[in-house]
């Protein structure tokens, strides 16, 4: 575990989760499906568990994975409520691209 | 930590009242509940002690602001009664999940360890989609839901980074550690990083420009009772977080940071007072100032060191006017589909107490002086020019005259429209809810030193 | 014994007023009113005694904010003037019906009560807060009991109050700049401070601003005709007879020590602007189709005279414009109820629509004529002694300020005497117009007699004011 | 002490008691008695003054009663006192015994107006302020009748208050009196500063115990007084108000602008005779401008045809005469012409008062004629002091005049000319008007001819004392012996008339004079008795004479060049720049309403751009923080 982190280097970690997080900050710019928005999101949320993992073994400490847990189930909880309200919108509007959302304005 | 513990205790309460049907007991024993709840935080005011290797960290600073969340919340659970009695079956919900956001509330500003901080910020979030999203049958209601759970969790995601980065900077998550490396020689570059990107995340919260557009829409859509909660409770707590954790992780903020909080907080009075004048309903009106107020509050970044006791004036002062304004504009808009200003037409002669009382509310709010807005400002300007930021207390000034322009709108509507029909008689609780909050932010404003002395 | 004591008579009266409903409010009202008179005549006794009956006590700790009433003879006779104008005010209204009566006369007596504050509190902070509260009352008296069409009085008002704010705002920065330096906003605190040039001009522009739009001088003005013409003729009594000397009385007790310097650098200026004041406010008015109007741009002229003299920084510059103060509060408070009375008869404010009054109402023709004379400072009368001391004073700065400032004397007749012959003279109205009933007479007599006992006796006057006039310039001459 | 104190009170409150009686129980006291009032609270102050004269020569340096503080200036205080010397109450004599003459008289005349009362109030309280402004001891408390003279004025002259025409009249000659004021007002305002007093003794011995005589703050400060002569005096630039002034009721034309108020002027600069003496140049001004006046009215009242108005322009040109001899210096002089002019001014007034009663209200001499028959005693009495007017010997009029004459040819020759012609025409019109009123055939309507009648001895009565006095006034200042300067001495240091005894010039001067007056009375005789012709219709007069009939169009010059403008400034400023402010404060207003308004269209509720400004944002602040860096 060590040496492999000490062959690729923590910088790299950053930078893979970086890269997927602003993958899904795009996703979550571009794309209108309340769905995959929502994954997006959660590729968000996962590029950063990743990371926790990675500093966590780079510390020796397990604080982070810890907090992988935490976030992970936050994260359950988060999109449980968000669908729960994308039902009903469903159920209201018949779709679920969000820019049919803009009644609230001005 | 006991308080915590008491506050999911009720909660829990409430959920159980719901199964021994006693929904008409709920509002009343909750807001005894809070009331002891309230006792205890105050028993234990001056103890400093942190429990289970520093998750909670008991302080002045905790317990002063976890009193003016449970005040807030005791408030909003009693404006709840009323507002909740045409669906009582889900009213054990919406209480209790009032009371859940609670403890996220006071979880967030007693926090020892990031991951009790982002737990809290979490609960809170959570708790309030629930709550924007509440009416279920209300477009409106699901597009603030979806609008603020989108953005919420977005900001969340930011948030979260940011925690990780600084963990990967220092290697732990406990505040304290964390302070002291930061004191330490060269720290790796994530870890001012990591501060920003919580802090962006904390601005979105309190709806700081250029964050704040979720703002106005959350609060039309959402369910009156919430956009109180949100204005009030929800602002005051981000905010507050935002101060702890500024003030807990490194003490001096650097002064390039110094001027993003500078520009944030004009962008935020400016564009909150700004769009606020052409509003016609109430709520995205009280919406934008609210915007404008957190401008205000930010000033406090500036002066960090000494500034919590105004923090806590402001917010206190904020939002009590606040909870008297909604507590007004509920009775007004109840059974109505808008907030719009034309509902309060005539106010002032059909209901002259509470037109009174939303009066004096907006005077606070705009700082007219013996409500205890004024103070509030006061003290924040005369922290701002001490910390040598002359130039914001002038666009502050030049703000707060603006202010007056859309505040006074809705005065004028009460007291120079004729009504448009008659209102029938109002509940006790609401007439009690509006006149405490006035009075007491009357109070405060008389005498400001019992509240800015408790933090100095 | 303190002065404190008015505050609390008016304060209570105002909640005693409401509480005592519609029917009494009026009576209730003018009781409080004549006992704040009462007990500031007893007070008076006691300052002549020589008894200190200033009143301070620590208010908040931080920042360091006392209640702090001072009461020199300055304020007293400030003080007089208000609780001597309130229940005069109040009287006058009898004539007229207010729906919702008991807010009516309970915003009234908080008003004279904010502005009682005004003229005593000697700490910066309470002084502000006094200053600012009055003007949530008047705010309302014109915005509920106003008259004219609802939409433009709104306007108006809603300017009026956004304006006035906007320049006390930027006293309150200023006032918190000084807090830093001084630690204190107590007015001998402040008197120590020792500002840089630079420092007293930018408090002495923040102050202006608060003034001159509170005076108001121009070109700060635009609010005032309106809102005169709008509000309700009680509010405007209360806004020309006593809330304008809140302004003056501030230039005077505020502006001019702390700001010395820069007051005695660009003084010129405002005098000029004070005179172009007067010759403006009396050439607007000459040509006014609405009485209340016009009496407004009257003051403008009158205040615009007052300021000159203060900004002389004379013993006779200030001394004359405190004396022209008071002797301005009656005779303006006086004409607005004389056209208040026409109004009640006729209906209308249109001067076009008058005239020909003076063959059916003997009684008030002299009354209103004498008011009308005070007004252009014929001798005997208050204005008089007044004008003439600023006049002065003028003269003692620049002999052409005097002669300018002296336009006021010809012009003043010129309006005031085009208006009474238009409102008054002429052939006999078709409408009926019946004289002066008692209280009417009351009011007006009472205005005048004191108008001609100060005109032939100012003496008492004098000598209660002149001693904190000394102090005060001795505070403008310091050195440091 | 304490007598003088108590009755120097009555004599200043006896007016202004009738006064009040007649404010307040005026309407039920009922006419006559209310005129009786009026006139006897004149009569008490009148043998109040008379107690003062007899005692005056027992204390040659007056009597000075101090009552109470008034003002109180950095520099000085001015307190409320009386000063009664030998000038004081040389006016008050004059001033109390022609008023009580005048109330007497009005008493009949004013008898057909419902408001009599108020006539009399007014009356009384004329006569208080002349009271107080002659023996103020100072000049604020001359200013106190200065100012109060030209408020009755105002109201007299307004008396008629229903014609809007005699209220303007009223309203310019109040407000022209106020410039003059603002005059006064600035000279007080020097004097003040430069002697820290304004106490006429003290003054006195400050000034001419002042160290540098030339000093140009005396030259302004003496100046500006005479501007405030100007405008109570009638004087060119500020005469135009008398002739207007001919509005009120003919008793008080005869009262306030000709015998009394108009002579406050000459009052004040004698008074302050002192000051004068220190400063030619104002002195020649004051000559100079007096002349011009003389001769200007006298023009302008060749051919007038209102029987007022002719006597209106020949008070302002005598009054102009009198100014000469005031530039002159020869002060004594001017108040001895003050004192017959009173007279014989007083008595021609109350007779054309006399004959209008009797046409009931006709004011044009072109429609009288022949009244000598029906009203003799007004006849007489009006030809007694025309006489003394034009200056025929052994009246009245002759000696003052001549005076004058006498001083200007010795101090400058011009203005002796231009006076000489002043008088010529001064007899010329007086007779023009006594030979259009009283000879040939009566020229108005056959319901005026028949109720011609002499009117009643309230009025005649007054006309025969008057004219008694407008006869042998000039005993008082016979050439070589004259009481008058005697009188005068301790006010009048250096008499101008002193040093030149009568010598053959003299009597020379005093010839042509004489001669002159008969000429223009001749001419007056050839052109309206033997050519017997009545003045044109206003149409048809044309050419020079028009332009005298229009006064030399100087009102339309004032109302071109002050009124209008400012009246067009008024408006400018009403319309333009008041409501250009407001436009500029509500601006700010509009401005951010309409930056608001745009902005609720970048709010157009769309998640994706909600989150990209949030992106953007934090971009925005990250690269500010690290990349900059």
């Amino acid at each position: 575990m060590n040496n492999i982190l000490n062959h690729i280097g923590i910088e790299n970690y950053i930078f893979l989760s970086v890269i997927l997080f602003c993958i899904g900050v795009f996703g979550v710019l571009y794309r209108r499906n309340a769905i995959i928005v929502f994954m997006s999101i959660e590729i968000m949320l996962n590029a950063v568990n990743l990371l926790f993992v990675a500093f966590s073994t780079y510390h020796q400490d397990a604080q982070g994975q810890v907090f992988v847990f935490f976030s992970m189930a936050v994260a359950a909880a988060e999109v449980a409520v968000g669908l729960a309200i994308l039902v009903s919108i469903f159920r209201n509007l018949g779709s679920i691209t969000i820019d049919n959302l803009k009644n609230l304005k001005g | 930590m006991n308080t915590l513990i008491a506050i999911i205790g009720l909660g829990v309460l409430c959920l159980l009242f719901e199964i021994f049907n006693l929904r008409k007991a709920i509002v009343p024993i909750t807001i005894i509940g809070l009331l002891g709840v309230l006792g205890l935080t105050i028993s234990e005011f001056n103890s400093t002690e942190s429990y289970y290797n520093n998750m909670i960290v008991v302080s002045k600073f905790s317990s002063t602001f976890s009193s003016l969340f449970i005040v807030l919340t005791i408030f909003l659970v009693a404006l709840g009664h009323n507002f909740y009695e045409n669906h009582q079956s889900k009213i054990s919900d919406y209480i209790a999940i009032k009371i859940f956001l609670l403890a996220g509330a006071v979880a967030m500003v007693s926090f020892g360890n990031l991951a009790m901080f982002f737990l809290g910020i979490e609960v809170l979030s959570i708790s309030l989609y629930i709550l924007a999203a509440s009416d279920r049958m209300n477009l409106k209601s699901n597009e603030a839901g979806m609008k603020y759970f989108l953005m919420g969790s977005f900001a969340s995601g930011i948030i979260l980074f940011g925690i990780c980065l600084i963990y990967g900077a220092m290697g732990s998550f406990d505040v304290t550690e964390i302070s002291e490396l930061s004191q330490s020689a060269e720290l790796p570059i994530w870890f001012p990083i990591g501060i920003v990107l919580v802090t962006i995340g904390m601005l979105f919260k309190i709806a700081a420009v250029p964050f704040h557009f979720w703002a106005p829409d959350v609060y039309e859509g959402s369910p009156a009772l919430t956009t109180a909660l949100m204005s009030t409770l929800a602002k005051v707590v981000a905010m507050a977080t935002l101060y702890k954790l500024l003030s807990v992780m490194n003490a001096d903020i650097s002064e390039s940071f110094k001027i993003i909080v500078v520009v944030i907080s004009m962008a935020s009075m400016t564009v909150g007072n700004i769009m606020a004048l052409r509003q016609t309903n109430v709520k995205r009106m009280l919406a934008f100032s609210g915007v404008s107020h957190a401008g205000f509050m930010l000033m406090t970044l500036l002066s960090l060191s000494t500034s919590a006791g105004s923090l806590l004036y402001y917010a206190s002062a904020y939002s009590l006017s606040g909870i008297a304004a909604f507590s007004v504009i509920l009775y007004v808009c109840k059974n109505r589909d808008n907030e719009d200003i034309v509902n309060f037409h005539g106010l002032g002669k059909t209901n002259p107490l509470l037109a009174a009382i939303l009066t004096a509310a907006l005077l606070s709010m705009a700082g007219i002086p013996i409500f205890a807005g004024f103070f509030a400002k006061l003290v924040l300007f005369n922290q701002t020019i001490l910390a040598g930021y002359l130039a914001l207390v002038i666009v502050a000034v030049v703000n707060s005259i603006i202010s007056v322009g859309y505040y006074f709108k809705l005065i004028l509507a009460m007291y120079t429209k004729e009504p448009n029909e008659e209102r029938k008689g109002t509940p006790v609780i609401i007439y009690a809810v509006a006149v405490i909050a006035i009075v007491l932010n009357i109070v405060l404003g008389l005498f400001p030193s019992f509240v800015l002395d408790l933090l100095a | 014994m303190n002065v404190s004591l008015i505050l609390i008579i008016l304060l209570v009266g105002a909640f005693a007023t409401y509480l005592a409903g519609d029917k009494l409010a009026s009576k209730v009202a003018l009781f409080f009113g004549l006992a704040s008179l009462g007990s500031s005549i007893v007070l008076l006794n006691h300052y002549n005694l020589g008894e200190n009956i200033s009143f301070i006590s620590q208010w908040i700790t931080q920042p360091n904010i006392s209640f702090a009433l001072k009461a020199d003879g300055l304020s007293m006779a400030m003080l007089l003037l208000t609780t001597a104008l309130t229940p005069i005010i109040i009287f006058s209204s009898f004539g007229n019906q207010y729906k919702n009566s008991k807010s009516f006369y309970a915003l009234i007596l908080f008003m004279s009560f904010a502005m009682a504050g005004t003229f005593l509190a000697s700490d910066g902070l309470l002084y502000y807060i006094f200053w600012e509260l009055s003007l949530i009352p008047i705010y309302f008296i014109a915005l509920i009991w106003g008259n004219g069409d609802a939409e433009d009085r709104k306007k108006a008002v809603v300017k009026f109050f956004i304006y006035t704010l906007a320049g006390s705002l930027f006293m309150l920065v200023a006032f918190v700049y000084m807090y830093q330096q001084a630690g204190s906003l107590l007015l001998e605190d402040l008197y120590k401070l020792n500002l840089s040039a630079t420092e007293q001009l930018w408090i002495f522009l923040a102050f202006f601003l608060a003034y001159a739009i509170k005076i108001p001088l121009i070109p700060f003005h635009t609010w005032q005709a309106n809102v005169y013409q709008k509000a309700p003729t009680v509010g405007t009594m209360l806004l020309s007879g006593i809330m304008l000397k809140m302004g003056l009385y501030s230039v005077i007790r505020w502006q001019l020590p702390l700001a010395p310097l820069a007051a005695k650098e660009y003084m010129y200026i405002f005098i000029g602007l004070g005179i172009a004041g007067v010759i403006y406010g009396s050439i607007v008015a000459l040509r006014q189709k609405d009485l209340k109007k016009l009496l407004a741009y009257s003051s403008l002229a009158h205040v615009g005279l007052i300021a000159a003299g203060t900004y002389t920084l004379t013993l006779d510059g200030l001394r004359g414009a405190v004396l022209q103060m008071i002797a301005h509060g009656f005779v303006v408070v006086g004409l607005f109820y004389v056209a208040e009375i026409i109004f009640r008869r006729y209906e209308t404010r249109a001067i076009a629509e008058m005239g020909g009054i003076r063959t059916q109402s003997p009684k008030f023709t002299s009354m209103f004529l004498i008011l009308v004379l005070a007004s252009v400072a014929l001798p005997t009368t208050f204005n008089f002694i007044g004008e003439f001391t600023v006049l002065y004073s003028l003269s003692q700065i620049n002999i052409w300020f005097a002669i300018l400032g002296g336009t006021t004397i010809i012009l003043g007749a010129y309006y005031m005497l085009k208006m009474f012959q238009h409102v008054m003279l002429g052939e006999t109205n078709s409408k009926v117009f019946a004289d002066v009933t008692v209280n009417e007479g009351i009011t007006l007599v009472l205005i005048i007699g004191v108008l001609f006992f100060f005109g032939m006796y100012p003496k008492p006057i004098t000598d209660l004011i002149t001693p904190s006039l000394e102090e005060i310039l001795t505070q403008i001459n310091r050195i440091n | 002490m304490e007598m003088n104190t108590n009755i120097a009170l009555v004599l200043v409150l006896a007016p202004f008691l009738g006064f009040l009686i007649n404010v307040f129980f005026g309407k039920s006291l009922g006419k006559s008695l209310s005129g009786i009032i009026g006139t006897l609270s004149v009569v008490v102050s009148f043998i109040a003054t008379v107690y003062f004269f007899s005692g005056i020569a027992a204390q040659p340096e007056g009597i000075r009663i101090t009552l109470f503080d008034w003002i109180q200036i950095s520099n000085f205080k001015v307190d409320f006192g009386f000063q009664l010397d030998q000038l004081s109450i040389l006016w008050l004599l004059f001033v109390t015994g022609i008023g009580s003459l005048i109330h007497l008289y009005s008493i009949s005349y004013m008898h057909d107006d419902e408001n009599m009362h108020k006539f009399f109030a007014y009356l009384n309280l004329f006569i208080f302020f002349m009271i107080t402004l002659v023996i103020g001891s100072n000049l604020l408390v001359m200013f106190i009748g200065w100012e109060g003279v030209g408020l009755c004025s105002y109201l007299l002259i307004g008396f008629w208050h229903k014609n809007q025409e005699f209220n303007d009249a009223a309203k310019k000659a109040f407000i022209m009196n106020r410039i003059g004021d603002l005059g006064l007002l600035v000279g007080i305002f020097i004097l003040g500063s430069l002697f820290s007093t304004v106490d006429f003794t003290t003054l006195k011995t400050a000034i001419t115990t002042a160290p540098d005589y030339n000093d140009f703050w005396f030259s302004v400060a003496a100046l500006t007084l005479f501007i405030g002569a100007c405008g109570k005096s009638a004087q060119i630039p500020l005469y135009t108000w008398l002739p207007d002034a001919m509005a009120g009721p003919t008793p008080v034309s005869a009262l306030i602008h000709a015998a009394t108020m108009v002579t406050a002027g000459i009052f004040m600069i004698t008074r302050l005779n002192f000051l004068f003496d220190l400063v030619p140049s104002v002195q020649s001004i004051i000559a100079i401008v007096g002349a011009v006046t003389a001769l200007v009215a006298a023009t302008i009242g060749l051919v007038q045809n209102d029987i007022k108005k002719v006597l209106a322009y020949s008070t302002v040109s005598q009054l102009g005469l009198m100014f000469l001899a005031l530039g002159l210096g020869a002060y004594e002089v001017a108040v001895f012409h003050v004192i017959t002019h009173a007279f014989f001014k007083a008595c021609l007034f109350l007779g054309s008062g006399s004959v209008i009663h009797a046409l009931h209200g006709e004011q044009d001499m072109r429609n009288m004629g022949g009244l000598k028959k029906a009203m003799p005693i007004t006849f007489v009495t009006m030809l007694i002091a025309s006489l003394a007017i034009s200056g025929v010997p052994l009246f009245s009029g002759f000696f003052s005049k001549d005076e004058i004459l006498l001083v200007a040819f010795h101090h400058n020759i011009p203005l002796w000319v231009v006076a000489s012609v002043a008088s010529i025409m001064t007899a010329f019109y007086m007779f023009r008007l006594m030979f259009l009123t009283f000879f040939q055939e009566f020229r108005g309507t056959s319901a005026q001819k028949h109720h011609l009648h002499e009117s009643p001895s309230l009025i005649t009565i007054p006309l025969i004392v008057l004219a008694i006095l407008a006869t042998i006034g000039g005993l008082i200042s016979l050439p070589g012996n004259s009481w008058l300067n005697g009188y005068l001495t301790p006010i009048l240091p250096k008499l101008a008339n002193a040093e030149h005894h009568l010598g053959t010039t003299e009597y020379i001067l005093m010839a042509i004079a004489v001669v002159g007056g008969l000429v223009g009375i001749g001419i007056a005789y050839a052109k309206y008795i033997k050519q017997n012709t009545v003045p044109t219709e206003d149409a048809a007069i044309s050419g020079f004479s028009k332009m005298l009939y229009n006064k030399y169009y100087v009102d339309e010059c004032y109302d071109a060049i002050f009124v209008k403008p400012i009246n067009f400034l008024s408006r400018f400023f009403r319309d333009t720049i008041e409501t250009g402010l407001s436009a500029l404060v509500f601006g700010f207003g509009k401005v951010t309403n309409e930056i608001s308004y745009q902005g609720k269209k970048i709010q157009n509720g769309s998640i994706g751009l909600y989150l990209f400004v949030f992106v953007l944002g934090l971009c925005a602040i990250v690269s500010y923080l690290f990349l900059a860096q």
